[in-house]
């Protein structure tokens, strides 16, 4: 074995032609492109709603209430006769609507929230306690009792919504920001002379955006799902409107005699906020490619063997 | 040496006294409990178009040093005057004018350059925060910069990933060059890059320094490197400046057991280099428990009972060459 | 340590103060007179006024507030008018149910999550893990009152398993005690599990990196023991986070569980009492689910100096 | 109709059997058990085994003696003198005194709707140790129904407790009847105990209490009320809606009870807004469609009465068709006709509805679409119960609401009382009611409010739902009688 | 030279990882070859393969995504055949390993008595007590002060030295045949590094283990190597013993190494000479020659045909076409 190895193949093998490995990774990313086309499709619907439902959603008919799904009505009718299939589609609408605007406005505060907390000390204490006091009560109940409290509107919706998922944006982008402000990068802005807001948001602020982007897909998730609880509980987007939670449990009380008022709105939201998760979780294993499992090259011992 | 006098007669650029950054140390319950004395009681000097170099051991205090003087950090005590004023006492407005004339070069350029943000736009920040130029003068400045470190102008569109170690850190030298600055504070500018690496780095200050009269601050823990690049070089343990002299004196003659130490541990590639080892031993001190007396007795083979009780003054050994050691006072 | 958790005692009054603030605003602004919930449909005006003035509704909010505050600084929560109790007392009737539940929940979510998470780690990439990993993608997906109801109508109405709803208190019998909270538990399980589930998984993958899991290896330990005895203990820390932030999730999931199952529980009880404006019960239970809340997340603090000696040290300095 | 008790007819060939526990699923829980006090269903479901009053209703909506043995009325109407049945025990074991029925009528008197609109200045005096005399100021036709009359009822209470009550309520709950209160869990069951002293002997109406306990669950979740009914969890599940009868009679060991309920009524804001002009009311009177509101309320018409009449049928003294043909017209022309007298041109109208009463909320949902057929402008708010019972007192809140009231026997009810409506002439006509000498004579006038409240149209009265609770073929004997009665039944299994 | 037994010979060490920019060869076709008591040192500047070589020795690189091909014989068997469970047995008893960076290399949350006892335990009978005794005698040995006390403390309770000693400790607890030590004290300062370096040559001596010392730093090379490999983009570019690589360099990869390091002493005032161009990645690789498009010497040839590593002399191998040349002392001036 000793023996000197005098020769050895003059080139190697390896094929110089490569495809480009943002691409490649972005797509061998079957969490993020499942996600994806999940909420993509989610998000046709939601635009084209109106164009998608045969029927007017909140047109009451009740000579067909409670009709099996037919080639009429395809998701059958609701208690009022109601077409489902229109209420479902408008369902998908709303409640988009509604996960995307708490989502929105919950980010912008919990972003500036999180990044004026994380590069001020004394502010950092005022702010954190009031979200650990935000976190600490139970989402769902201030969530009624807001709703309760300034009346049951679909904006009262999203602004209770919007304050029960602040803090947990705004510890996302404080943590995150808590470990950017200390890049030397940070050391060197300040060396500059560069004043503090402009380190905080032109700088430290793109640099959060990877964790915040994770964290706003989960909270939009969650968010329909909140929707959907306080529906359950009474307290969600005034009816008749239909979000897919309202619609939910106007299914429960009838859940007996017609199975199709809860199956297919809750059929779309599994799949809506499924998607929300997938891609939130193929989102978060990107920008983390420590997480990301390749297509395996898992060769059996006996394989490698007969190679060599 | 002759040179190294007249120097001694003109005003230094940068004067530093009395530098001290303590660091409180809090309990759970946000007492102060005690204190990090990172820097204590550091002086130095630094001239136009020369470096000085600053060595010592992991915690000694070096970037403290560095980083007190464009007050990243608030000092504690002591003053440093630059071009005769204080840097310590001005304000902010001031501050900013200083800055211009005081830069500074981090030690790691994977992080010390924004990651989202393209190189051009980095460099050209500068420009902007202090104001100077318009915004087409600006954006060709620094093309005209990078070019002349090396890169091409399309370069500038590009972010910090898409470049190597090396090149990240010579877009950090061209940021602190754009505003034309006196002084540079380097803090280990090359301890991160490879040897191939770090010797083009060093080519490139010294190369610069001659072109734009620059003066350096350089820290650095490899004494080879400070040996290569200083004129003047200060040797800290423990927050202290136990040796300072020309880079001559300091690695021809040292005179601080600690000095002698670190000379003799540097494992050498030349032959010629090779010294007489000098057994080594026990940990550094944590700078939050110094040890009483000189902080270096514990490891030092000549310590006596006078080292663990009285903390050593300077002793002078020449004009330029002054030591902490009580083996040299009376 | 003595001194972090005097510490985080007293960093929990800012809290306690803000929530209470919010909570005593929000009822007091909501629409709807107690007093006339109390005294029904049939009830004039005189006795409408009486009975505010006697619950002190007629005093300026401010003061009401002041009252209310000193008050529950003295342990002093505060009657329901509406029930006829202390607000404590009622509170308390109302805990063990819920304790139970979440109890079971949590200990059901931490057992399969831990199960699973290791696993999956274990065979990150493999059709194993993608299976457990969809499995509680789905577990987050699928909102908890619409797995309750397909729970009782699998288990309860077709199979009979469980009963379909209600509570037996402990003191009737440990079996008849987890047989009405089973599917409950499950229910609020679920998405326990597959929270934790994914933390396990993606702490242990973190900790798996790093250099120490390496050394293990080299040492010659078997896969198995490197798993367990170096990365899940490290890799529990965030773990252990997850699992005391959940706890508010617990809560707020129960008041759901608990309605769908007719747990007589203390979200039950707040729910109700929001719709019958009970203020003094709100504000009180709300008060309430804080401080445990603050305690648990402070409790976990100290598990992590129990479990992370680096932490117990930061403690002492 | 749907008034039968089915439970006469004998459901199963099993026999009933002494003992057990009768478990029953109620949606809400009753917010206290005085029952002289509030005019709450759940109280009343709750309380009807445990107390008892001077007369009882009998299936019929007639009046007869319960605790009394005996009433003799005064020629001029307005003394009422009861003659106390002997050996009545307290839950407490102490005998029923006069003192006690004199403390616990008076109190019924000065604190209940009933009392207070209907027996202003009345005093309950005692003659003797087994005779009480009411006096009226005026007469009152209806007095000994008023009595008789669950909702809320003049039940008689031990003295002492009468005496030791508050305003907010009594302190301890003690009565008469078949069945006294063992525990009350908060927030979980009310249960009640066979009272052991307890004698039907010689009542009208017989009250024989067969299991040992009656077990009063709450539970709001329908689904799992039904859930819990079929699997054997609970032998009656009240308050179910018609969608869910299906699934009732489809499983093998229960059958669903209809009983007559209330009447739905949509109540205009006669003091401000669009509905102060009668033309505006008329014209929303004439495009409902009570059936299709029915029909999306209560299912199938099995589950509700299309009835122009305050009173049921089942209730012949009050019932009457006077005002028919202003009912269900869904004239859209004349609608459209009505509205454009009244000067509406696209005011926002305010139609507030409860979502904790699902029949109200769905009424309104059908209400909001057929009002916008004619051009109104409608917009649908939606609040808990407690929201909209505070809005509806305050008339600047609102324009218009649905609401449905329990079923009565006489057309002495609350909903008069509305704030908002334009109610106060109809006093009048109530007045002559009550003066009549008797029920029969008072025909006349029965029939002309049931003809104002068309004319005027304080409210539009929809229709009249069934209530529908289940039962389980594991108990028998169960009967309704405004509201179910469960002191009579036994349990089979 | 002869008389010296062998005990690790890399034959041919090819590893491959998956990426998404498709498989990617981080080593290639490396061959070493390591005798008893003798220290191999591999050199190389960052992402050279260094690590990746010395971790296919014991396997640790994650083994869904790498591939190994050629053959690594130690003591006569071939380790990339053997089973995971027999790996396993020589992990840590007749192989061991010392890595870089030591605070993140020992587990936080165990104090080191019990790593170092783990190890005892896992692969030699003992009692817990004997393990116990052990393990105080290991931390004696290895220059811990009161070694009884530190084996209860935890890793951040100890300074950087003190935690590379206890790695040494545990990688020598079973006396081990081999050593890999990745980079053992790069994280640390000079004089604890001298520290470290004597302790480990001391102890090498006296168990006499082959050590195969991997390091970015020459002059550490110099003070501890026998032989140097000399790896560059995932090849030896050159091999041979110290002196012979110091004194006459025929690699002029290795010759720009050498000359880049700053003398303690010598000429500061001119520029240090350097290596022109960065270290292409590893998706990148040139053609040819890898070194060529940074070689001062490099011809056409070396643009397109890749040389082989050829043998200088018996002890001296070089992968460059030139090398005949430079040996002839003809090019001296280009540095
Ligand atoms: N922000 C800070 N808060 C508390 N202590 C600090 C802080 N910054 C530095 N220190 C402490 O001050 C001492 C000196 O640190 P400094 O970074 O100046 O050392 P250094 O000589 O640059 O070391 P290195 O070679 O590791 O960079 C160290 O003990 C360090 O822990
Ligand atoms: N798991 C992996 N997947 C893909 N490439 C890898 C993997 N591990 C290492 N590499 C690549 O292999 C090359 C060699 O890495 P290696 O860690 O051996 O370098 P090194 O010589 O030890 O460098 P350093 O001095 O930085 O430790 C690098 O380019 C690295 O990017
Ligand atoms: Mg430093
Ligand atoms: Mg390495």
């Amino acid at each position: 074995m000793n023996a000197p190895q005098q020769t050895e193949p003059l080139s190697h093998t390896t094929e110089k032609k490569k495809k480009n490995p943002t691409i490649v990774r972005l797509l061998s990313n079957r969490l993020l492109v499942r996600g994806a086309i999940l909420i993509l499709l989610s998000v046709i619907i939601a635009i084209f709603a109106p164009l998608i439902s045969p029927f007017d959603m909140l047109k009451v008919d009740p000579a067909h209430r409670l009709a099996a799904p037919s080639t009429l009505h395809w998701f059958g009718t609701d208690n009022f006769g109601r077409d489902v299939f229109s209420r479902t589609m408008y369902g998908v609408r709303i409640s988009i609507m509604i996960g995307a605007t708490v989502t929105i406005i919950a980010s912008v505060i919990g972003l500036i929230v999180g990044l004026l907390s994380a590069y001020y000390k004394v502010l950092d204490y005022i702010l954190m306690r009031i979200c650990d006091g935000l976190f600490a009560f139970p989402s769902i109940l201030l969530a009624i009792a807001i709703m309760s409290a300034l009346g049951p509107k679909t904006i009262n919706v999203i602004i209770a919504l919007s304050l029960v998922f602040i803090p947990s944006i705004a510890r996302i982008v404080r943590s995150a920001a808590l470990v950017v402000k200390e890049k030397t990068f940070v050391e060197a802005l300040k060396a500059q002379g560069a004043s503090s807001v402009r380190i905080l948001f032109l700088h430290i602020a793109p640099n959060v955006l990877s964790p915040l982007i994770v964290q706003v897909t989960y909270v939009f998730a969650v968010t329909i799902l909140t929707e959907a609880s306080l529906s359950f509980l009474g307290a969600g987007i005034p009816a008749p409107i239909p979000s897919l939670g309202n619609m939910l449990y106007d299914g429960k009380l009838a859940i007996y005699t017609a199975w199709w008022m809860t199956v297919f709105p809750g059929i779309f939201i599994i799949l809506l906020v499924l998607g929300l998760n997938l891609f939130g979780d193929g989102l978060r294993d990107w920008l983390n490619p420590k997480n990301v499992v390749l297509n395996r090259r898992r060769k059996k011992r006996w394989q490698r063997k007969s190679l060599s | 040496m002759s040179t190294e006098a007249t120097q001694q007669a003109a005003t230094p650029l940068l004067e530093v006294r009395n530098l001290q950054k303590y660091f409180p140390v809090r309990s759970a319950i946000g007492k102060t409990k005690g204190q990090i004395k990172a820097v204590h009681d550091v002086s130095f000097s630094i001239y136009e178009g020369k470096t000085y170099g600053l060595v010592g051991e992991s915690g000694c205090g070096k970037s403290t040093a560095g980083r007190s003087l464009l007050k990243l950090v608030e000092p504690t005590g002591g003053e440093a005057y630059f071009n005769g004023e204080n840097i310590f006492t001005m304000k902010p407005s001031q501050l900013k004018t200083v800055r211009k004339d005081l830069q500074m070069i981090f030690q790691d350029p994977h992080t010390s350059l924004n990651p989202r943000k393209k190189i051009g736009a980095s460099i050209q920040e500068t420009l902007t925060i202090h104001n100077i130029g318009a915004k087409s003068e600006r954006k060709q400045a620094v093309i005209d910069l990078l070019k002349k470190l090396g890169f091409n102008e399309e370069d500038y569109n590009r972010y910090p990933h898409e470049f190597s170690g090396g090149q990240r850190q010579r877009i950090g030298i061209a940021r602190s060059l754009i505003l034309n600055p006196k002084l540079i504070i380097c803090d280990e500018p090359v301890s991160a890059l490879d040897v191939s690496i770090q010797a083009q780095i060093l080519n490139l200050l010294r190369q610069l320094q001659h072109e734009m009269k620059l003066s350096y601050l350089f820290i650095s823990h490899d004494l080879s490197v400070v040996r290569h690049i200083a004129d003047r070089v200060g040797v800290m343990y423990l927050g202290r400046l136990v040796e300072e002299g020309t880079t001559e004196e300091i690695f021809s003659n040292p005179r601080h057991p600690y000095t002698k130490l670190l000379l003799s541990s540097v494992p050498t590639v030349h032959e010629s280099e090779a010294r007489e080892p000098i057994e080594a031993k026990g940990e550094i001190p944590s700078p939050l428990n110094p040890p009483s007396g000189c902080a270096f007795h514990q490891r030092c083979p000549f310590a006596t009972d006078r080292c663990k009780k009285e903390t050593p003054e300077d002793t002078v050994i020449s004009a330029t060459h002054r030591v902490k050691c009580h083996l040299y006072s009376e | 340590m003595g001194a972090y958790t005097v510490k985080r005692i007293l960093s929990l009054i800012p809290v306690l103060l803000i929530v209470s603030i919010v909570v005593f605003l929000i009822t007091h602004l909501t629409p709807g007179n107690p007093a006339a919930i109390i005294l029904g449909q049939g009830a004039s005006a005189d006795q409408i006024a009486a009975l505010s003035k006697k619950m002190g509704l007629d005093k300026p909010v401010m003061e009401q507030f002041f009252i209310w505050i000193s008050n529950i600084a003295h342990g002093d929560f505060g009657y329901s008018y509406f029930l006829n109790r202390s607000v404590l007392g009622a509170i308390w009737d109302n805990v063990g149910p819920t304790f139970s539940l979440a109890l079971l929940a949590q200990v059901i979510g931490v057992t399969f999550a831990l199960l699973f998470g290791v696993y999956a780690a274990k065979h990150k990439g493999k059709v194993r893990d993608e299976a457990i990993m969809g499995a509680s993608l789905l577990g987050i997906s699928i909102p908890s009152f619409l797995l309750g109801s397909l729970l009782i109508l699998l288990f309860a109405v077709q199979l009979r398993i469980f009963p379909v709803s209600g509570y037996v208190p402990l003191n009737a019998g440990l079996f008849e005690h987890l047989r009405y909270l089973i599917l409950p538990a499950i229910t609020l399980g679920t998405i326990q599990a597959a929270l934790i589930t994914r933390m396990t998984r993606s702490s242990l993958l973190d900790t798996i990196s790093e250099n120490f899991v390496k050394t293990a290896k080299a040492k010659g330990l078997s896969e198995r023991t490197v798993m367990l005895k170096h990365t899940l203990r490290v890799g529990f820390l965030p773990i252990l986070t997850v699992i005391g932030e959940s706890f508010g999730g617990l809560v707020t999931g129960a008041a759901v569980t608990e309605a769908l199952f007719n747990i007589p529980g203390l979200g039950q009880l707040i729910v109700s009492s929001i719709e019958r404006r009970d203020y003094a019960l709100i504000q009180g239970a709300v008060l309430l689910i804080t401080i445990v809340y603050v305690i648990v997340n402070l409790v976990v603090d100290l598990l992590y100096a129990v479990i992370d000696p680096r932490v117990r040290n930061s403690y002492h300095d | 109709a749907g008034c039968s008790n089915d439970s006469s007819k004998p459901s199963s060939a099993k026999e009933g059997k002494e003992g057990g526990t009768l478990n029953v699923a109620s949606q809400s829980e009753p917010a206290t058990l005085d029952a002289q006090i509030t005019g709450d269903s759940d109280v009343k479901d709750a309380t009807r085994s445990i107390y008892e009053g001077l007369m009882i209703l009998d299936d019929k909506g007639n009046p007869q003696p319960d605790l009394a043995s005996k009433v003799d009325v005064s020629e001029d109407k307005k003394t009422y003198t009861f003659q106390l049945r002997k050996g009545v025990k307290f839950h407490n074991g102490k005998e029923m005194t006069a003192d006690d029925v004199v403390a616990s009528i008076n109190r019924w008197i000065k604190l209940s709707s009933l009392g207070k609109t209907n027996f202003a200045g009345a005093e309950m005096t005692k003659v003797n140790n087994d005779t009480v005399k009411l006096t009226l100021q005026a007469p009152n036709v209806n007095t000994l129904s008023l009595l008789a009359d669950p909702i809320p009822a003049a039940a008689i209470l031990p003295k002492e407790i009468v005496d030791g009550a508050s305003d907010e309520g009594i302190k301890e709950y003690i009565g008469t009847g078949p069945y006294k209160l063992k525990e009350w869990k908060k927030n979980q069951y009310i249960l009640l105990e066979k009272f052991k002293d307890y004698s039907a002997k010689g009542r009208e109406v017989k009250k024989t209490p067969h299991a040992d306990e009656i077990k009063l669950s709450f539970v709001s979740d329908e689904s799992t009320r039904i859930s819990g009914l079929t699997t054997g969890q609970f032998d009656v599940a009240l308050s179910i809606s018609s969608d869910n009868t299906k699934q009732i009679e489809g499983s093998q060991n229960a059958k669903v009870e209809t009983s007559p309920g209330g009447f739905m009524g949509l109540f205009y804001n006669g003091d401000k807004g669009v509905f102060k002009d009668i033309n505006a009311r008329k014209a929303v009177n004439s495009v409902l469609n009570s059936k299709d509101i029915l029909d999306s309320s209560y299912g199938s018409s099995k589950f509700y009465t299309l009835s122009s009449s305050i009173v049921n049928k089942e209730y012949p003294n009050y019932y009457s068709t006077a005002g028919e043909k202003e009912y269900n017209q869904h004239d859209k022309k004349k609608a459209k006709e009505y509205l454009k007298k009244s000067g509406y041109n696209g005011e926002e109208i305010r139609l507030m509805a409860s979502r904790d009463y699902q029949d109200q909320y769905n009424t309104a949902v059908v209400v909001q679409q057929e009002l916008k057929s004619i051009g109104m402008n409608v917009k649908l708010e939606v609040y808990d119960w407690a929201t909209f019972s505070d809005k509806m007192s305050d008339t600047s809140q609102w324009d218009i609401y649905p609401v449905d009231w329990n079923a009565r026997s006489t057309i002495f009810q609350g909903f008069w009382t509305t704030k908002g409506t334009s109610v106060e002439k109809s006093m009048d006509y109530l007045n002559k009611i009550k003066a009549a000498p008797s029920v029969e004579e008072a025909r006349d006038e029965v029939d002309a409010i049931q003809q104002y409240v068309w004319d005027e149209l304080p409210f539009t009265l929809i229709g009249h739902k069934m209530n529908i609770n289940a039962v389980s073929d594991n108990v028998k004997g169960y009967q309704y009688n405004l509201g179910p009665i469960f002191y009579n039944m036994t349990l089979t299994k | 030279m002869a008389t010296q037994e062998s005990l690790l010979t890399i034959e041919d060490l090819k590893v491959i990882f998956s990426t998404y920019g498709g498989d990617v060869t981080a080593v290639d076709n490396v061959s070493l070859q390591l005798n008893k008591g003798e220290v191999l040192g591999i050199v190389g500047e960052s992402g050279s393969g260094k690590s990746v070589t010395s971790e296919s020795i014991l396997q640790l690189l994650d083994e869904d995504l790498t591939t190994y091909e050629g053959n690594i014989w130690f003591e006569g068997k071939n380790l990339l055949d053997m089973s995971p469970r027999q790996i396993q047995r020589l992990r840590g008893n007749d192989i061991s390993m010392i890595f870089q960076d030591p605070m993140s290399s020992l587990n936080p949350v165990m104090s080191i008595g019990k790593q170092i006892a783990e190890v005892i335990r896992l692969h030699q009978r003992v009692s817990k007590k004997e393990a116990q005794k052990k393990v105080v005698e290991l931390l004696r040995l290895t220059g811990i002060p009161s070694p009884e006390q530190r084996a209860k403390e935890y890793p951040h309770e100890i300074s950087g030295g003190m935690r590379q000693r206890i790695m040494i400790a545990m990688a020598l607890a079973c006396e081990p045949k081999l050593l890999i030590a990745d980079e053992p004290t790069t994280a640390l300062d000079v004089t604890i590094q001298a520290q470290i370096l004597n302790l480990m040559m001391e102890l090498k001596d006296r168990l006499n283990m082959g050590v195969l010392f991997i390091t970015h730093d020459l002059g550490v090379v110099r003070t501890v190597c026998t032989k140097v490999a000399v790896m560059y983009l995932g090849q030896v570019m050159e091999e041979t013993d110290v002196d012979t690589l110091f004194s006459k360099p025929l690699h002029p990869y290795t010759m720009g190494l050498i000359k880049s390091v700053p003398h303690l002493d010598g000429d500061k005032t001119k520029d240090l000479p350097s290596i022109p161009g960065t270290v292409p990645p590893l998706s990148n690789i040139p053609d040819g020659c890898r070194f060529a498009p940074r070689c001062p010497f490099a011809t056409e040839k070396c643009h397109k045909e890749a040389p082989s590593l050829a043998y200088a002399s018996d002890s001296h191998r070089v992968r460059c076409w030139h090398y005949e040349t430079i040996q002839k002392g003809e090019m001296e001036h280009v540095y």
